[in-house]
């Protein structure tokens, strides 16, 4: 199932040994991460391994105390936080942050924000009610008051309503029906065949690596295994640490 | 109290009671934009008002007044400096007092001090420049063309400036309507509203939304200001105090955050005002009299809040548990 | 806490002592010289009382000499003093009672004067002519009866707390904030216009003519150098001392208790607060009501202090100025806020006047700056004209300088050992 | 169903505005069960938890705790009846310690709280020492010993996940309410989560209601599974009966889960 | 020789809106202490002024008093503008027996309390004669039936409101309206719209010209032809350029103070004035030059009682009970509670400018009480 055989060897981010601090506490060191052109690439760890951090730094919503996040090729080093999306990174964070006060519709607006012509934004709107035709029930509802697993749906179908060249995923999964988390992962996958790069944080580490071609292990903030998303499937500690008992 | 006299009586208390309402909702729009945004109650904004206001009287009585200009282009020119000075000292308050708050992640009252310290300093740098030119109080210049009777009824009738604050206000709020519902930058607006952190996300430049909420938000306290000295007939250095309290309370009884809210609850607190401070005495035959008002006025704001936990348009939280 | 007595707390005592000493002897009077040594006095209860870098062996003894003996006897020699350690006082009591409400349990009131206004306008009716014309026979009270009705006050303040809480404590934030800024209006204005159909408040003539406690002990204290008002000044010194303590005391306790903890949750996620089993308006209605009562007592002190009180004494600025010193002490922080508190109170009655004194004197003698003479300085500049324009620049400075406040509110592990045991 | 009823909730009914969010959903709990609530995104399953713990008023409806009416009732009431739960959206104290979090889900049953604690009376620090002492107890059950001085917010989602566990179970409820206490979590971690909920019932004796799309989890726990689908119940009974459900694989499960969980574990459950 | 330094305190509001007002008087006070300091220095004593702002609020007022009570170089306070601040204040300086000597206070109450009679002490008129004769006026003179009264709820114009709203019944005035509105507010509509409906002949304002000067021209803007009458309090400047000189007509006001104009000694005292300060003296700058006159004369004979040495505060306080001068208010002497033995009570028509004031009748009245 892995499409690593797609990806060009050309690196769209690059993650250069990068440390994040809260306050006192470390908890990035020294983070190397390659994301090539057309790769899904997947972050694994347990809870507090720093997955979220991670792409927290990547995307510039938290500060980087050393290193630097390459992508294209450039520093994101003095790129203003609001101006890596209009550099093709998009962002699903960690607890969805959709906009509570406004409606399904108004939240896929916002993620057009950078795109100017109201048809395109259209055009990219019915597709995403074709992809989570769930929202298109809900198009009129405030985000706040979405189930949780409609407000996931909400949150990956904004971040696509901009069209990245890369996605940073952060648990999409997360509070998915078993139904339509088979149905995300075909979603991700799909996205990534139209060429959308993808970094994925998942727990549901099985199904990851199952469609990442390469994996990254994270633990106490540092990388402590890397592969194919085969291997570390195969992997036995990696199975003992994150994939259950069996 | 006969029927006559409240017949009589309810016209020019209404008339006057709108007006005031339009010029709290104009500067209550400061307010609820700015707490809309960042959840702060800008304790700065009343004397951002103050200095629109001595500035478009300022210009009336020393440069314009001997100008051929129609009385009418003389007010919208001194408005449209008023604007300009009170928006650039919005944008200064946010660039200097706020924003390195909210990048330090001080608690949600820090900017309140930082406010009241602004306040302090506008009211006595206005009065010391004031000073150096004479006295500090200044009444609007006279402009008879202002005070042209219009008949309201076929017995009474309201001044021309009555007219012109309805149709100046009233365009003021319809455009704030329009731009933050129908544009981009409205949206961009309520997006930083709801959650900066994901608006940043979205490709918004939060800094520069919260800049341009000052600067309209302070724009309309200019506008707000010049209107005020007219209806009013002067300005000083303190008179930015009382009507900037009021028109904090509209926001809050329309629903602070909410636009049309702040139009509501600043048109309903002028007309309760007005109408308290006219036939509560006679109600009670002198026994309350109209410096019982703000009491009326508050007290109608609980109940309202009692019932109404989020303001007259303010809509419930969508929180969802 | 460190095993020994570390370097620093020898510096601390000898500076104390020092400062003291120079403080008695040199003390002319008035003037930048007097005011310095008295802010020089006040260092070492800041440095004291901070138990996390100085050891409380050596912190408790300094605070309480400088506040126990020194300041007295400079406050003797300068009531002035006196009256700005009372006045602090008075304000740090508000401000801890504000920080319950604010602070702790996290609501915005900005209409607290109210509650002061309520316990003074009792003490003023119960204790003046004005009050004995409306009572009637048994009134006006004795001076000495203060310490009863301060007392009663706690409980007229709490219940006014109550009952205006009651209605109000569902709102939300901000929806609160106006609420009670409202209130405090409603209750200034009420001051204001209570003189007719029936004067109960003298409206805007005030009361006058307030009793005091404890006259007849300094009055027969007095002498003349001391005549019988410093000694008075005195008594009000140890009733405010002994208030701010009892107001520290219950602070940290209700801080570190299940109901501190229930406040906090409140304002950090009321339906989660709930749904663990804290009643939402009971627990804020006690914060309000507690705040309140602090207000009432210091109320009763501030009319038997004034021996006059108008309404004007109360009016939005004043709630707000206690905000501020809380919010620029630390929100939360006890230290903080008491430090807030002080900075202001200092800052307005002493440093920003001995500031324009300063100038005005140099202005007086013509004393002149790389050739300029301050004699020269046109009216506009009136030093004195400024204070309240230098004030606003210092708050944007502070606030600045230090966001969370001065002393930051910080969450102190509990412990099993140290559970349940606060001093 | 046999033995002894703790929660008997019947018809229960919620709509916003033209949407039943809930519509006519009967449950019953015994003591001492565990119980899952399982049904699509938007099915009505958080709601439903929302109706029972006073957070929304149900428009039709009864349930009963223990005998005790819940409609009404306000969620601090509610959860002094004996119903505690955790929130899908972790609800933490954030900037207050794990510790101090476990701490005011405990306030409730301290005697003596403000006065005791004002005039430091000997039987409110002798109470607030062994609140201390039970909290750190259950910080160790759900394995947070370690960061009990951390602040909430400062946690990892699973530790959080936890820490709301912990919390709620300090309420001392009859009943545990659980809004997918898994999610977040990765399959070693679920496994662990899995074990605690086993202990909440044998160790604490307290029942369980869950919510849950894990399926391996339900379908090992659950001694009866309910399943909703736009708000109705649209299937219940054991862990076999659900799996092979055709309406349930329809609308919820798909094949390839319903394949994938078919293993023989459910005995684990009991 | 150094026999020490004396401060006479300035105590007005230097900031806030009656700043104009508070201004005036300390820099009248300045100029007393350069004119008439010399006497003091020249016995060898350092003599300086120290100006106070007391915010024209009382708790300022208040906290200033005591600061000042505790510098013993402190013989004597000019002070203060507002009655609401003077009679707090003035508690405080009587634990010490300090003097006050206030220059615009008319509240009777700054003189008729027990408490302070040693100490207070004005060179003004009393509202308690001051509001009576604006009601005599009123009913004798405008022939004003139907009274409106407006307040401004602060100490002195709900006080002069009252003794002019008693006095005016007692003469068989129709009081239709007697209300209070807040000295902040600048909205007179409510009111004034039921003016036009009664039709009274009279609307009476007790507060000062910030807000005279509005319902002046607020009356005027909506028709109102009444007659307008008000206190002391309107006694500025600016009244006319507030209310706009279109719209001066048909206004009056009492006052306790002669327009600097009609001073015989003033012309000269208005000369050094603009001279010294670079503006043209407010109407209380010479009742603040006055006041601290007042001070110094009575340091001066206190020091001279004691041979020459630095006097106690409470001989000051007793020696200007015996100050007698012709100042350039007019004649300056004290009866025994402290109020000016004489005071010229003036109602003045105002008009288009404050120079266009007519003097309509002048009274003089002994203070009431004293002797
Ligand atoms: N705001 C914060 N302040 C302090 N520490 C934090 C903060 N957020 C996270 N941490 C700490 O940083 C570490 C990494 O956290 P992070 O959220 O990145 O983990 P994660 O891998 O995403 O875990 P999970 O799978 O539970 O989401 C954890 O130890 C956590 O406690
Ligand atoms: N306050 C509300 N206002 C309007 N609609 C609401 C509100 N709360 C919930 N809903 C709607 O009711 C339906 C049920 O929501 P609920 O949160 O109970 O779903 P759920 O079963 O918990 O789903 P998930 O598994 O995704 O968490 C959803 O479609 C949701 O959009
Ligand atoms: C000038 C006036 C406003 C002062 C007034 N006579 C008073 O006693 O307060
Ligand atoms: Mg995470
Ligand atoms: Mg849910």
């Amino acid at each position: 199932m892995t499409n690593a055989s797609k990806a060009t060897a050309r690196p769209l981010l690059e993650v250069q040994g990068i440390d994040v601090f809260y306050g006192a506490i470390h908890a990035i060191h020294g983070l190397s991460v390659i994301v090539n052109e057309g790769e899904i690439v997947t972050l694994i760890g347990s809870n507090g391994a720093g997955k979220t951090t991670a792409l927290g730094a990547i995307s510039r919503l938290l500060p980087i105390r050393s290193g630097d996040v390459l992508l294209d090729g450039r520093s994101l080093g003095s790129v203003p936080p609001h101006d890596v999306v209009r550099l093709g990174l998009a962002h699903v964070p960690e607890r969805r942050r959709i906009f509570a006060d406004l409606t399904v519709t108004e939240n896929l607006e916002m993620g057009a924000f950078t795109v100017r012509s109201t048809a395109d934004i259209a055009s990219r709107m019915d597709e995403m009610f074709e992809l989570f035709p769930r929202l298109a029930e809900r198009r009129k509802q405030f985000g706040g008051t979405l189930s949780g697993g409609e407000q996931q749906m909400l949150a990956v179908a904004r971040a696509l309503m901009q069209r990245p060249r890369i996605l940073l995923l952060d648990e999409p999964s997360m509070g998915l029906s078993p139904l339509f988390v088979e149905r995300i992962f075909d979603i991700i996958e799909t996205i990534n065949k139209r060429g959308v790069t993808i970094l994925l944080v998942e727990q549901n580490a099985h199904m990851a690596l199952a469609i990442a071609s390469r994996g990254y292990v994270l633990k106490n903030g540092m990388i402590v295994d890397q592969g194919s998303g085969a291997r570390l499937r195969s992997d036995e500690s990696i199975q003992a640490a994150y994939l259950g008992a069996h | 109290m006969s029927f006559q006299l409240a017949l009589e009586l309810l016209p020019p208390t209404l008339a006057d009671g709108l007006i005031l309402g339009l010029l709290y909702a104009t500067i209550a729009l400061g307010y609820t934009m700015v707490y809309g945004v960042l959840g702060l109650i800008n304790f700065a904004h009343s004397e951002i008002f103050m200095v629109g206001a001595v500035v478009a009287v300022e210009l009336l009585t020393y440069v314009l007044a001997g100008s051929s200009l129609h009385p009418v282009a003389q007010l919208v020119l001194a408005m449209i400096v008023a604007a300009a000075v009170s928006a650039a000292l919005a944008g200064l308050a946010e660039r200097i007092a706020y924003r390195p708050l909210r990048r330090s992640n001080a608690p949600k009252l820090a900017p309140l001090i930082t406010a009241i310290g602004i306040s302090l300093f506008l009211q006595d740098a206005v009065r010391f420049v004031e000073s150096l030119f004479g006295q500090f109080i200044r009444p609007f210049p006279s402009m008879p063309f202002f005070d042209i009777p219009l008949p309201l009824t076929p017995n009474d009738s309201v001044p021309m400036k009555s007219l012109v604050i309805l149709i100046v206000a009233g365009a003021m709020l319809a455009g704030l309507r329009y731009t933050v519902n129908q544009t981009r930058l409205g949206k961009a607006i309520r997006a930083v509203a709801t959650d900066r952190m994901a608006a940043s996300l979205m490709g918004i430049d939060v800094n520069r939304i919260v800049m341009l909420t000052f600067l309209i938000g302070g724009a309309l306290a200019g506008v707000a200001g010049t209107l005020y000295a007219l209806q009013f007939g002067r300005v000083d250095p303190f008179s930015g105090f009382i009507p900037g309290l009021k028109a904090f309370t509209a926001a809050v009884l329309g629903g602070i955050g909410s636009i049309p809210g702040a139009m509501v609850g600043g048109i309903v607190l002028g007309l309760i005002e007005m109408l308290i401070g006219t036939f509560v005495p006679i109600l009670t035959n002198n026994a309350i009299g109209t410096e019982y008002k703000d009491i009326f006025a508050f007290g109608i704001l609980i109940l309202i809040l009692i019932f109404k936990p989020t303001g007259l348009l303010g809509r419930p939280s969508t929180e969802k548990v | 806490m460190a095993p020994g007595f570390p370097k620093r707390s020898v510096w601390l005592i000898a500076y104390t002592l020092a400062v003291t000493l120079l403080c008695v002897f040199v003390f002319t009077g008035n003037g930048l010289i007097d005011t310095a040594a008295f802010l020089a006095l006040l260092v070492p209860l800041f440095i004291a009382s901070d138990f996390d870098k100085c050891d409380p062996r050596v912190g408790m003894p300094v605070f309480a000499f400088v506040l126990l003996c020194a300041l007295p006897i400079i406050g003797m020699r300068n009531t002035f003093y006196l009256d700005v350690a009372i006045q602090v006082g008075i304000f740090a009591v508000l401000a801890l009672g504000l920080n319950i409400v604010v602070g702790f349990a996290g609501l915005l009131d900005l209409g607290f004067i109210a509650f002061f206004a309520v316990g003074a306008y009792l003490w003023a009716i119960v204790s003046s002519p004005h009050g004995a014309a409306l009572l009637g026979v048994g009134f006006p009270l004795q001076g000495d009866a203060f310490f009863v009705v301060a007392v009663a006050a706690v409980f007229v303040a709490a219940g006014t707390g109550a009952l205006l809480g009651l209605p109000v404590l569902r709102l939300k934030g901000d929806y609160l904030a106006i609420v009670t800024l409202g209130f405090g209006e409603v209750i200034r204005v009420l001051a204001n216009n209570l003189d007719k159909p029936v004067n109960i408040t003298n409206g805007p003539q005030g009361i006058a003519a307030i009793a005091q406690p404890l006259t007849e002990v300094a009055g027969a204290l007095a002498t003349t150098t001391a005549p019988a008002f410093k000694w008075q000044a005195l008594i009000y010194y140890a009733v405010v001392l002994t208030l701010v303590l009892v107001a520290v005391l219950a602070n940290r306790r209700l801080d570190s208790s299940s109901i501190g903890r229930s406040w906090l949750a409140i304002r950090e996620d009321e339906i989660a607060a709930q749904a663990m089993g804290i009643p939402l308006v009971r627990t804020k209605l006690i914060a309000f009501a507690t705040g309140a009562a602090f207000a009432g007592t210091m109320g009763v002190l501030f009319a038997a202090k004034q021996t006059f009180v108008s309404p004007e004494s109360f009016d939005f600025n004043q709630s707000i100025g206690v905000l501020a010193m809380i919010v620029l002490g630390g929100l939360g922080s006890i230290r903080g806020v008491m430090m807030g508190a002080g900075l202001v109170t200092i800052l307005n009655l002493q440093v920003l006047k001995s500031l324009s004194a300063g100038l005005n004197h140099l202005r007086a003698t013509g004393f002149e700056i790389f050739g300029w003479s301050f004699a020269n300085l046109p009216t506009q500049f009136e030093p004195s004209k400024y204070e309240r324009l230098i004030f606003g620049l210092i708050l944007i400075a502070m606030m600045l300088y230090r966001p969370r406040g001065l002393v930051p509110a910080q969450r102190r592990p509990i412990s099993a050992k140290n559970a349940g045991r606060v001093s | 169903m046999t033995g002894d009823l703790l929660l008997d909730v019947a018809s229960l009914r919620k709509s916003f505005g033209g949407l039943t969010a809930v519509d006519d959903v009967t449950l019953q709990v015994e003591r001492g069960s565990i119980v899952s609530v399982i049904g699509p995104n938007g099915a009505g399953k958080t709601t439903f938890f929302n109706l029972i713990t006073g957070i929304y008023r149900p428009d039709l409806g009864t349930a009963l705790l223990d005998g005790v009416d819940l409609v009404g009732l306000r969620p601090d009431q509610v959860a002094a009846a004996g119903l505690a739960r955790t929130f899908q959206n972790i609800r933490l104290f954030a900037g207050m310690t794990a510790l101090e979090n476990v701490l005011v889900a405990r306030s409730m049953h301290m005697r003596s709280g403000y006065w005791g604690a004002l005039f430091h009376t000997r039987v409110y620090a002798d109470q607030e020492r062994s609140a201390v002492a039970d909290a750190s107890e259950l910080l160790r059950f759900v394995g947070l010993a370690e960061r009990a001085d951390a602040l909430a917010g400062s946690l990892a989602y699973g530790e959080q996940r936890r820490l709301e566990i912990a919390r709620a179970l300090a309420t001392k409820p009859k009943l545990l309410l659980l809004d997918e206490p898994s999610a977040g979590m990765n399959p070693q971690e679920t496994e662990d989560a899995k074990a605690l909920i086993l202990r909440i019932r044998s160790e604490l004796g307290i029942a369980v209601v869950l919510i849950e799309h894990d399926m391996r989890l339900v379908m090992t726990v659950s001694d009866h599974i309910v399943v909703l689908d736009y708000g109705r119940k649209i299937a219940e009974g054991g862990a076999d009966d659900i799996r092979t459900h055709p309406k349930v694989i329809e609308a919820y499960l798909g094949r390839g889960v319903a394949a994938r969980t078919a293993t023989p574990e459910s005995e684990e459950a009991s | 020789e150094d026999k020490g330094t004396i401060k006479i305190v300035t105590q007005s509001p230097l900031s806030g809106q009656q700043s104009v007002a508070g201004e005036g008087i300390m820099l009248g006070a300045q100029l007393a202490v350069a004119q008439f300091g010399k006497q003091l220095t020249d016995m060898g004593f350092q003599l300086s002024l120290q100006p106070e702002d007391d915010q024209a609020t009382p708790n300022v007022g208040v906290a200033n008093a005591n600061r000042i009570l505790n510098d013993p170089a402190v013989l004597g306070v000019v002070g203060h503008y507002n009655s609401g601040v003077a009679i707090p204040s003035s508690e405080v300086y009587a634990k010490d027996n300090l003097v006050m000597v206030s220059p615009a206070n008319t509240n009777p109450a700054i003189t008729d309390r027990e408490t302070t009679r040693a100490i207070a002490n004005r060179i003004c008129g009393r509202d308690d004669i001051q509001g009576p004769a604006g009601a005599n006026f009123a009913m004798d003179t405008l022939k004003a039936k139907k009274v409106y009264i407006i307040n401004d709820k602060s100490a002195y114009g709900s006080g002069i409101a009252q003794t002019f709203e008693a006095a005016a019944r007692k003469n068989g005035a129709n009081v239709i309206l007697s209300t209070g509105m807040d000295q902040n507010e600048t909205d007179f509509s409510s009111i004034l719209n039921r003016a036009r409906v009664d039709q009274p002949d009279l609307i009476y304002y007790g507060g000062t010209y910030p807000q005279g000067g509005l319902i002046i021209k607020q009356m005027r803007q909506k028709g109102l032809k009444a007659a307008f009458l008000g206190g002391d309090g309107l006694d500025s400047g600016d009244l006319q350029k507030i209310a706009g000189p279109e719209n001066m007509t048909n206004a009056y006001f009492t006052t306790t103070a002669l327009p600097l104009s009609q001073m015989p000694a003033a012309a000269a005292f208005a000369q050094t004035y603009k001279a010294k300060f670079n503006k043209d003296p407010e109407v209380y700058s010479a009742y603040g030059y006055d006041s601290a006159r007042v001070v110094i004369e009575a340091i001066v004979a206190a020091a001279k009682a004691k041979g020459g040495t630095m006097p106690s505060r409470a001989a000051v306080a007793e020696a200007v009970r015996g100050v007698k001068f012709d100042g350039v208010t007019g004649a300056i002497a004290f009866n025994n509670r402290g109020d000016i033995a004489s005071a010229k009570y003036v109602v003045i028509e105002a008009g288009k400018s404050a120079d266009a004031n007519k003097i309509v009748k002048i009274i003089d009245v002994a203070a009431p009480g004293g002797s």
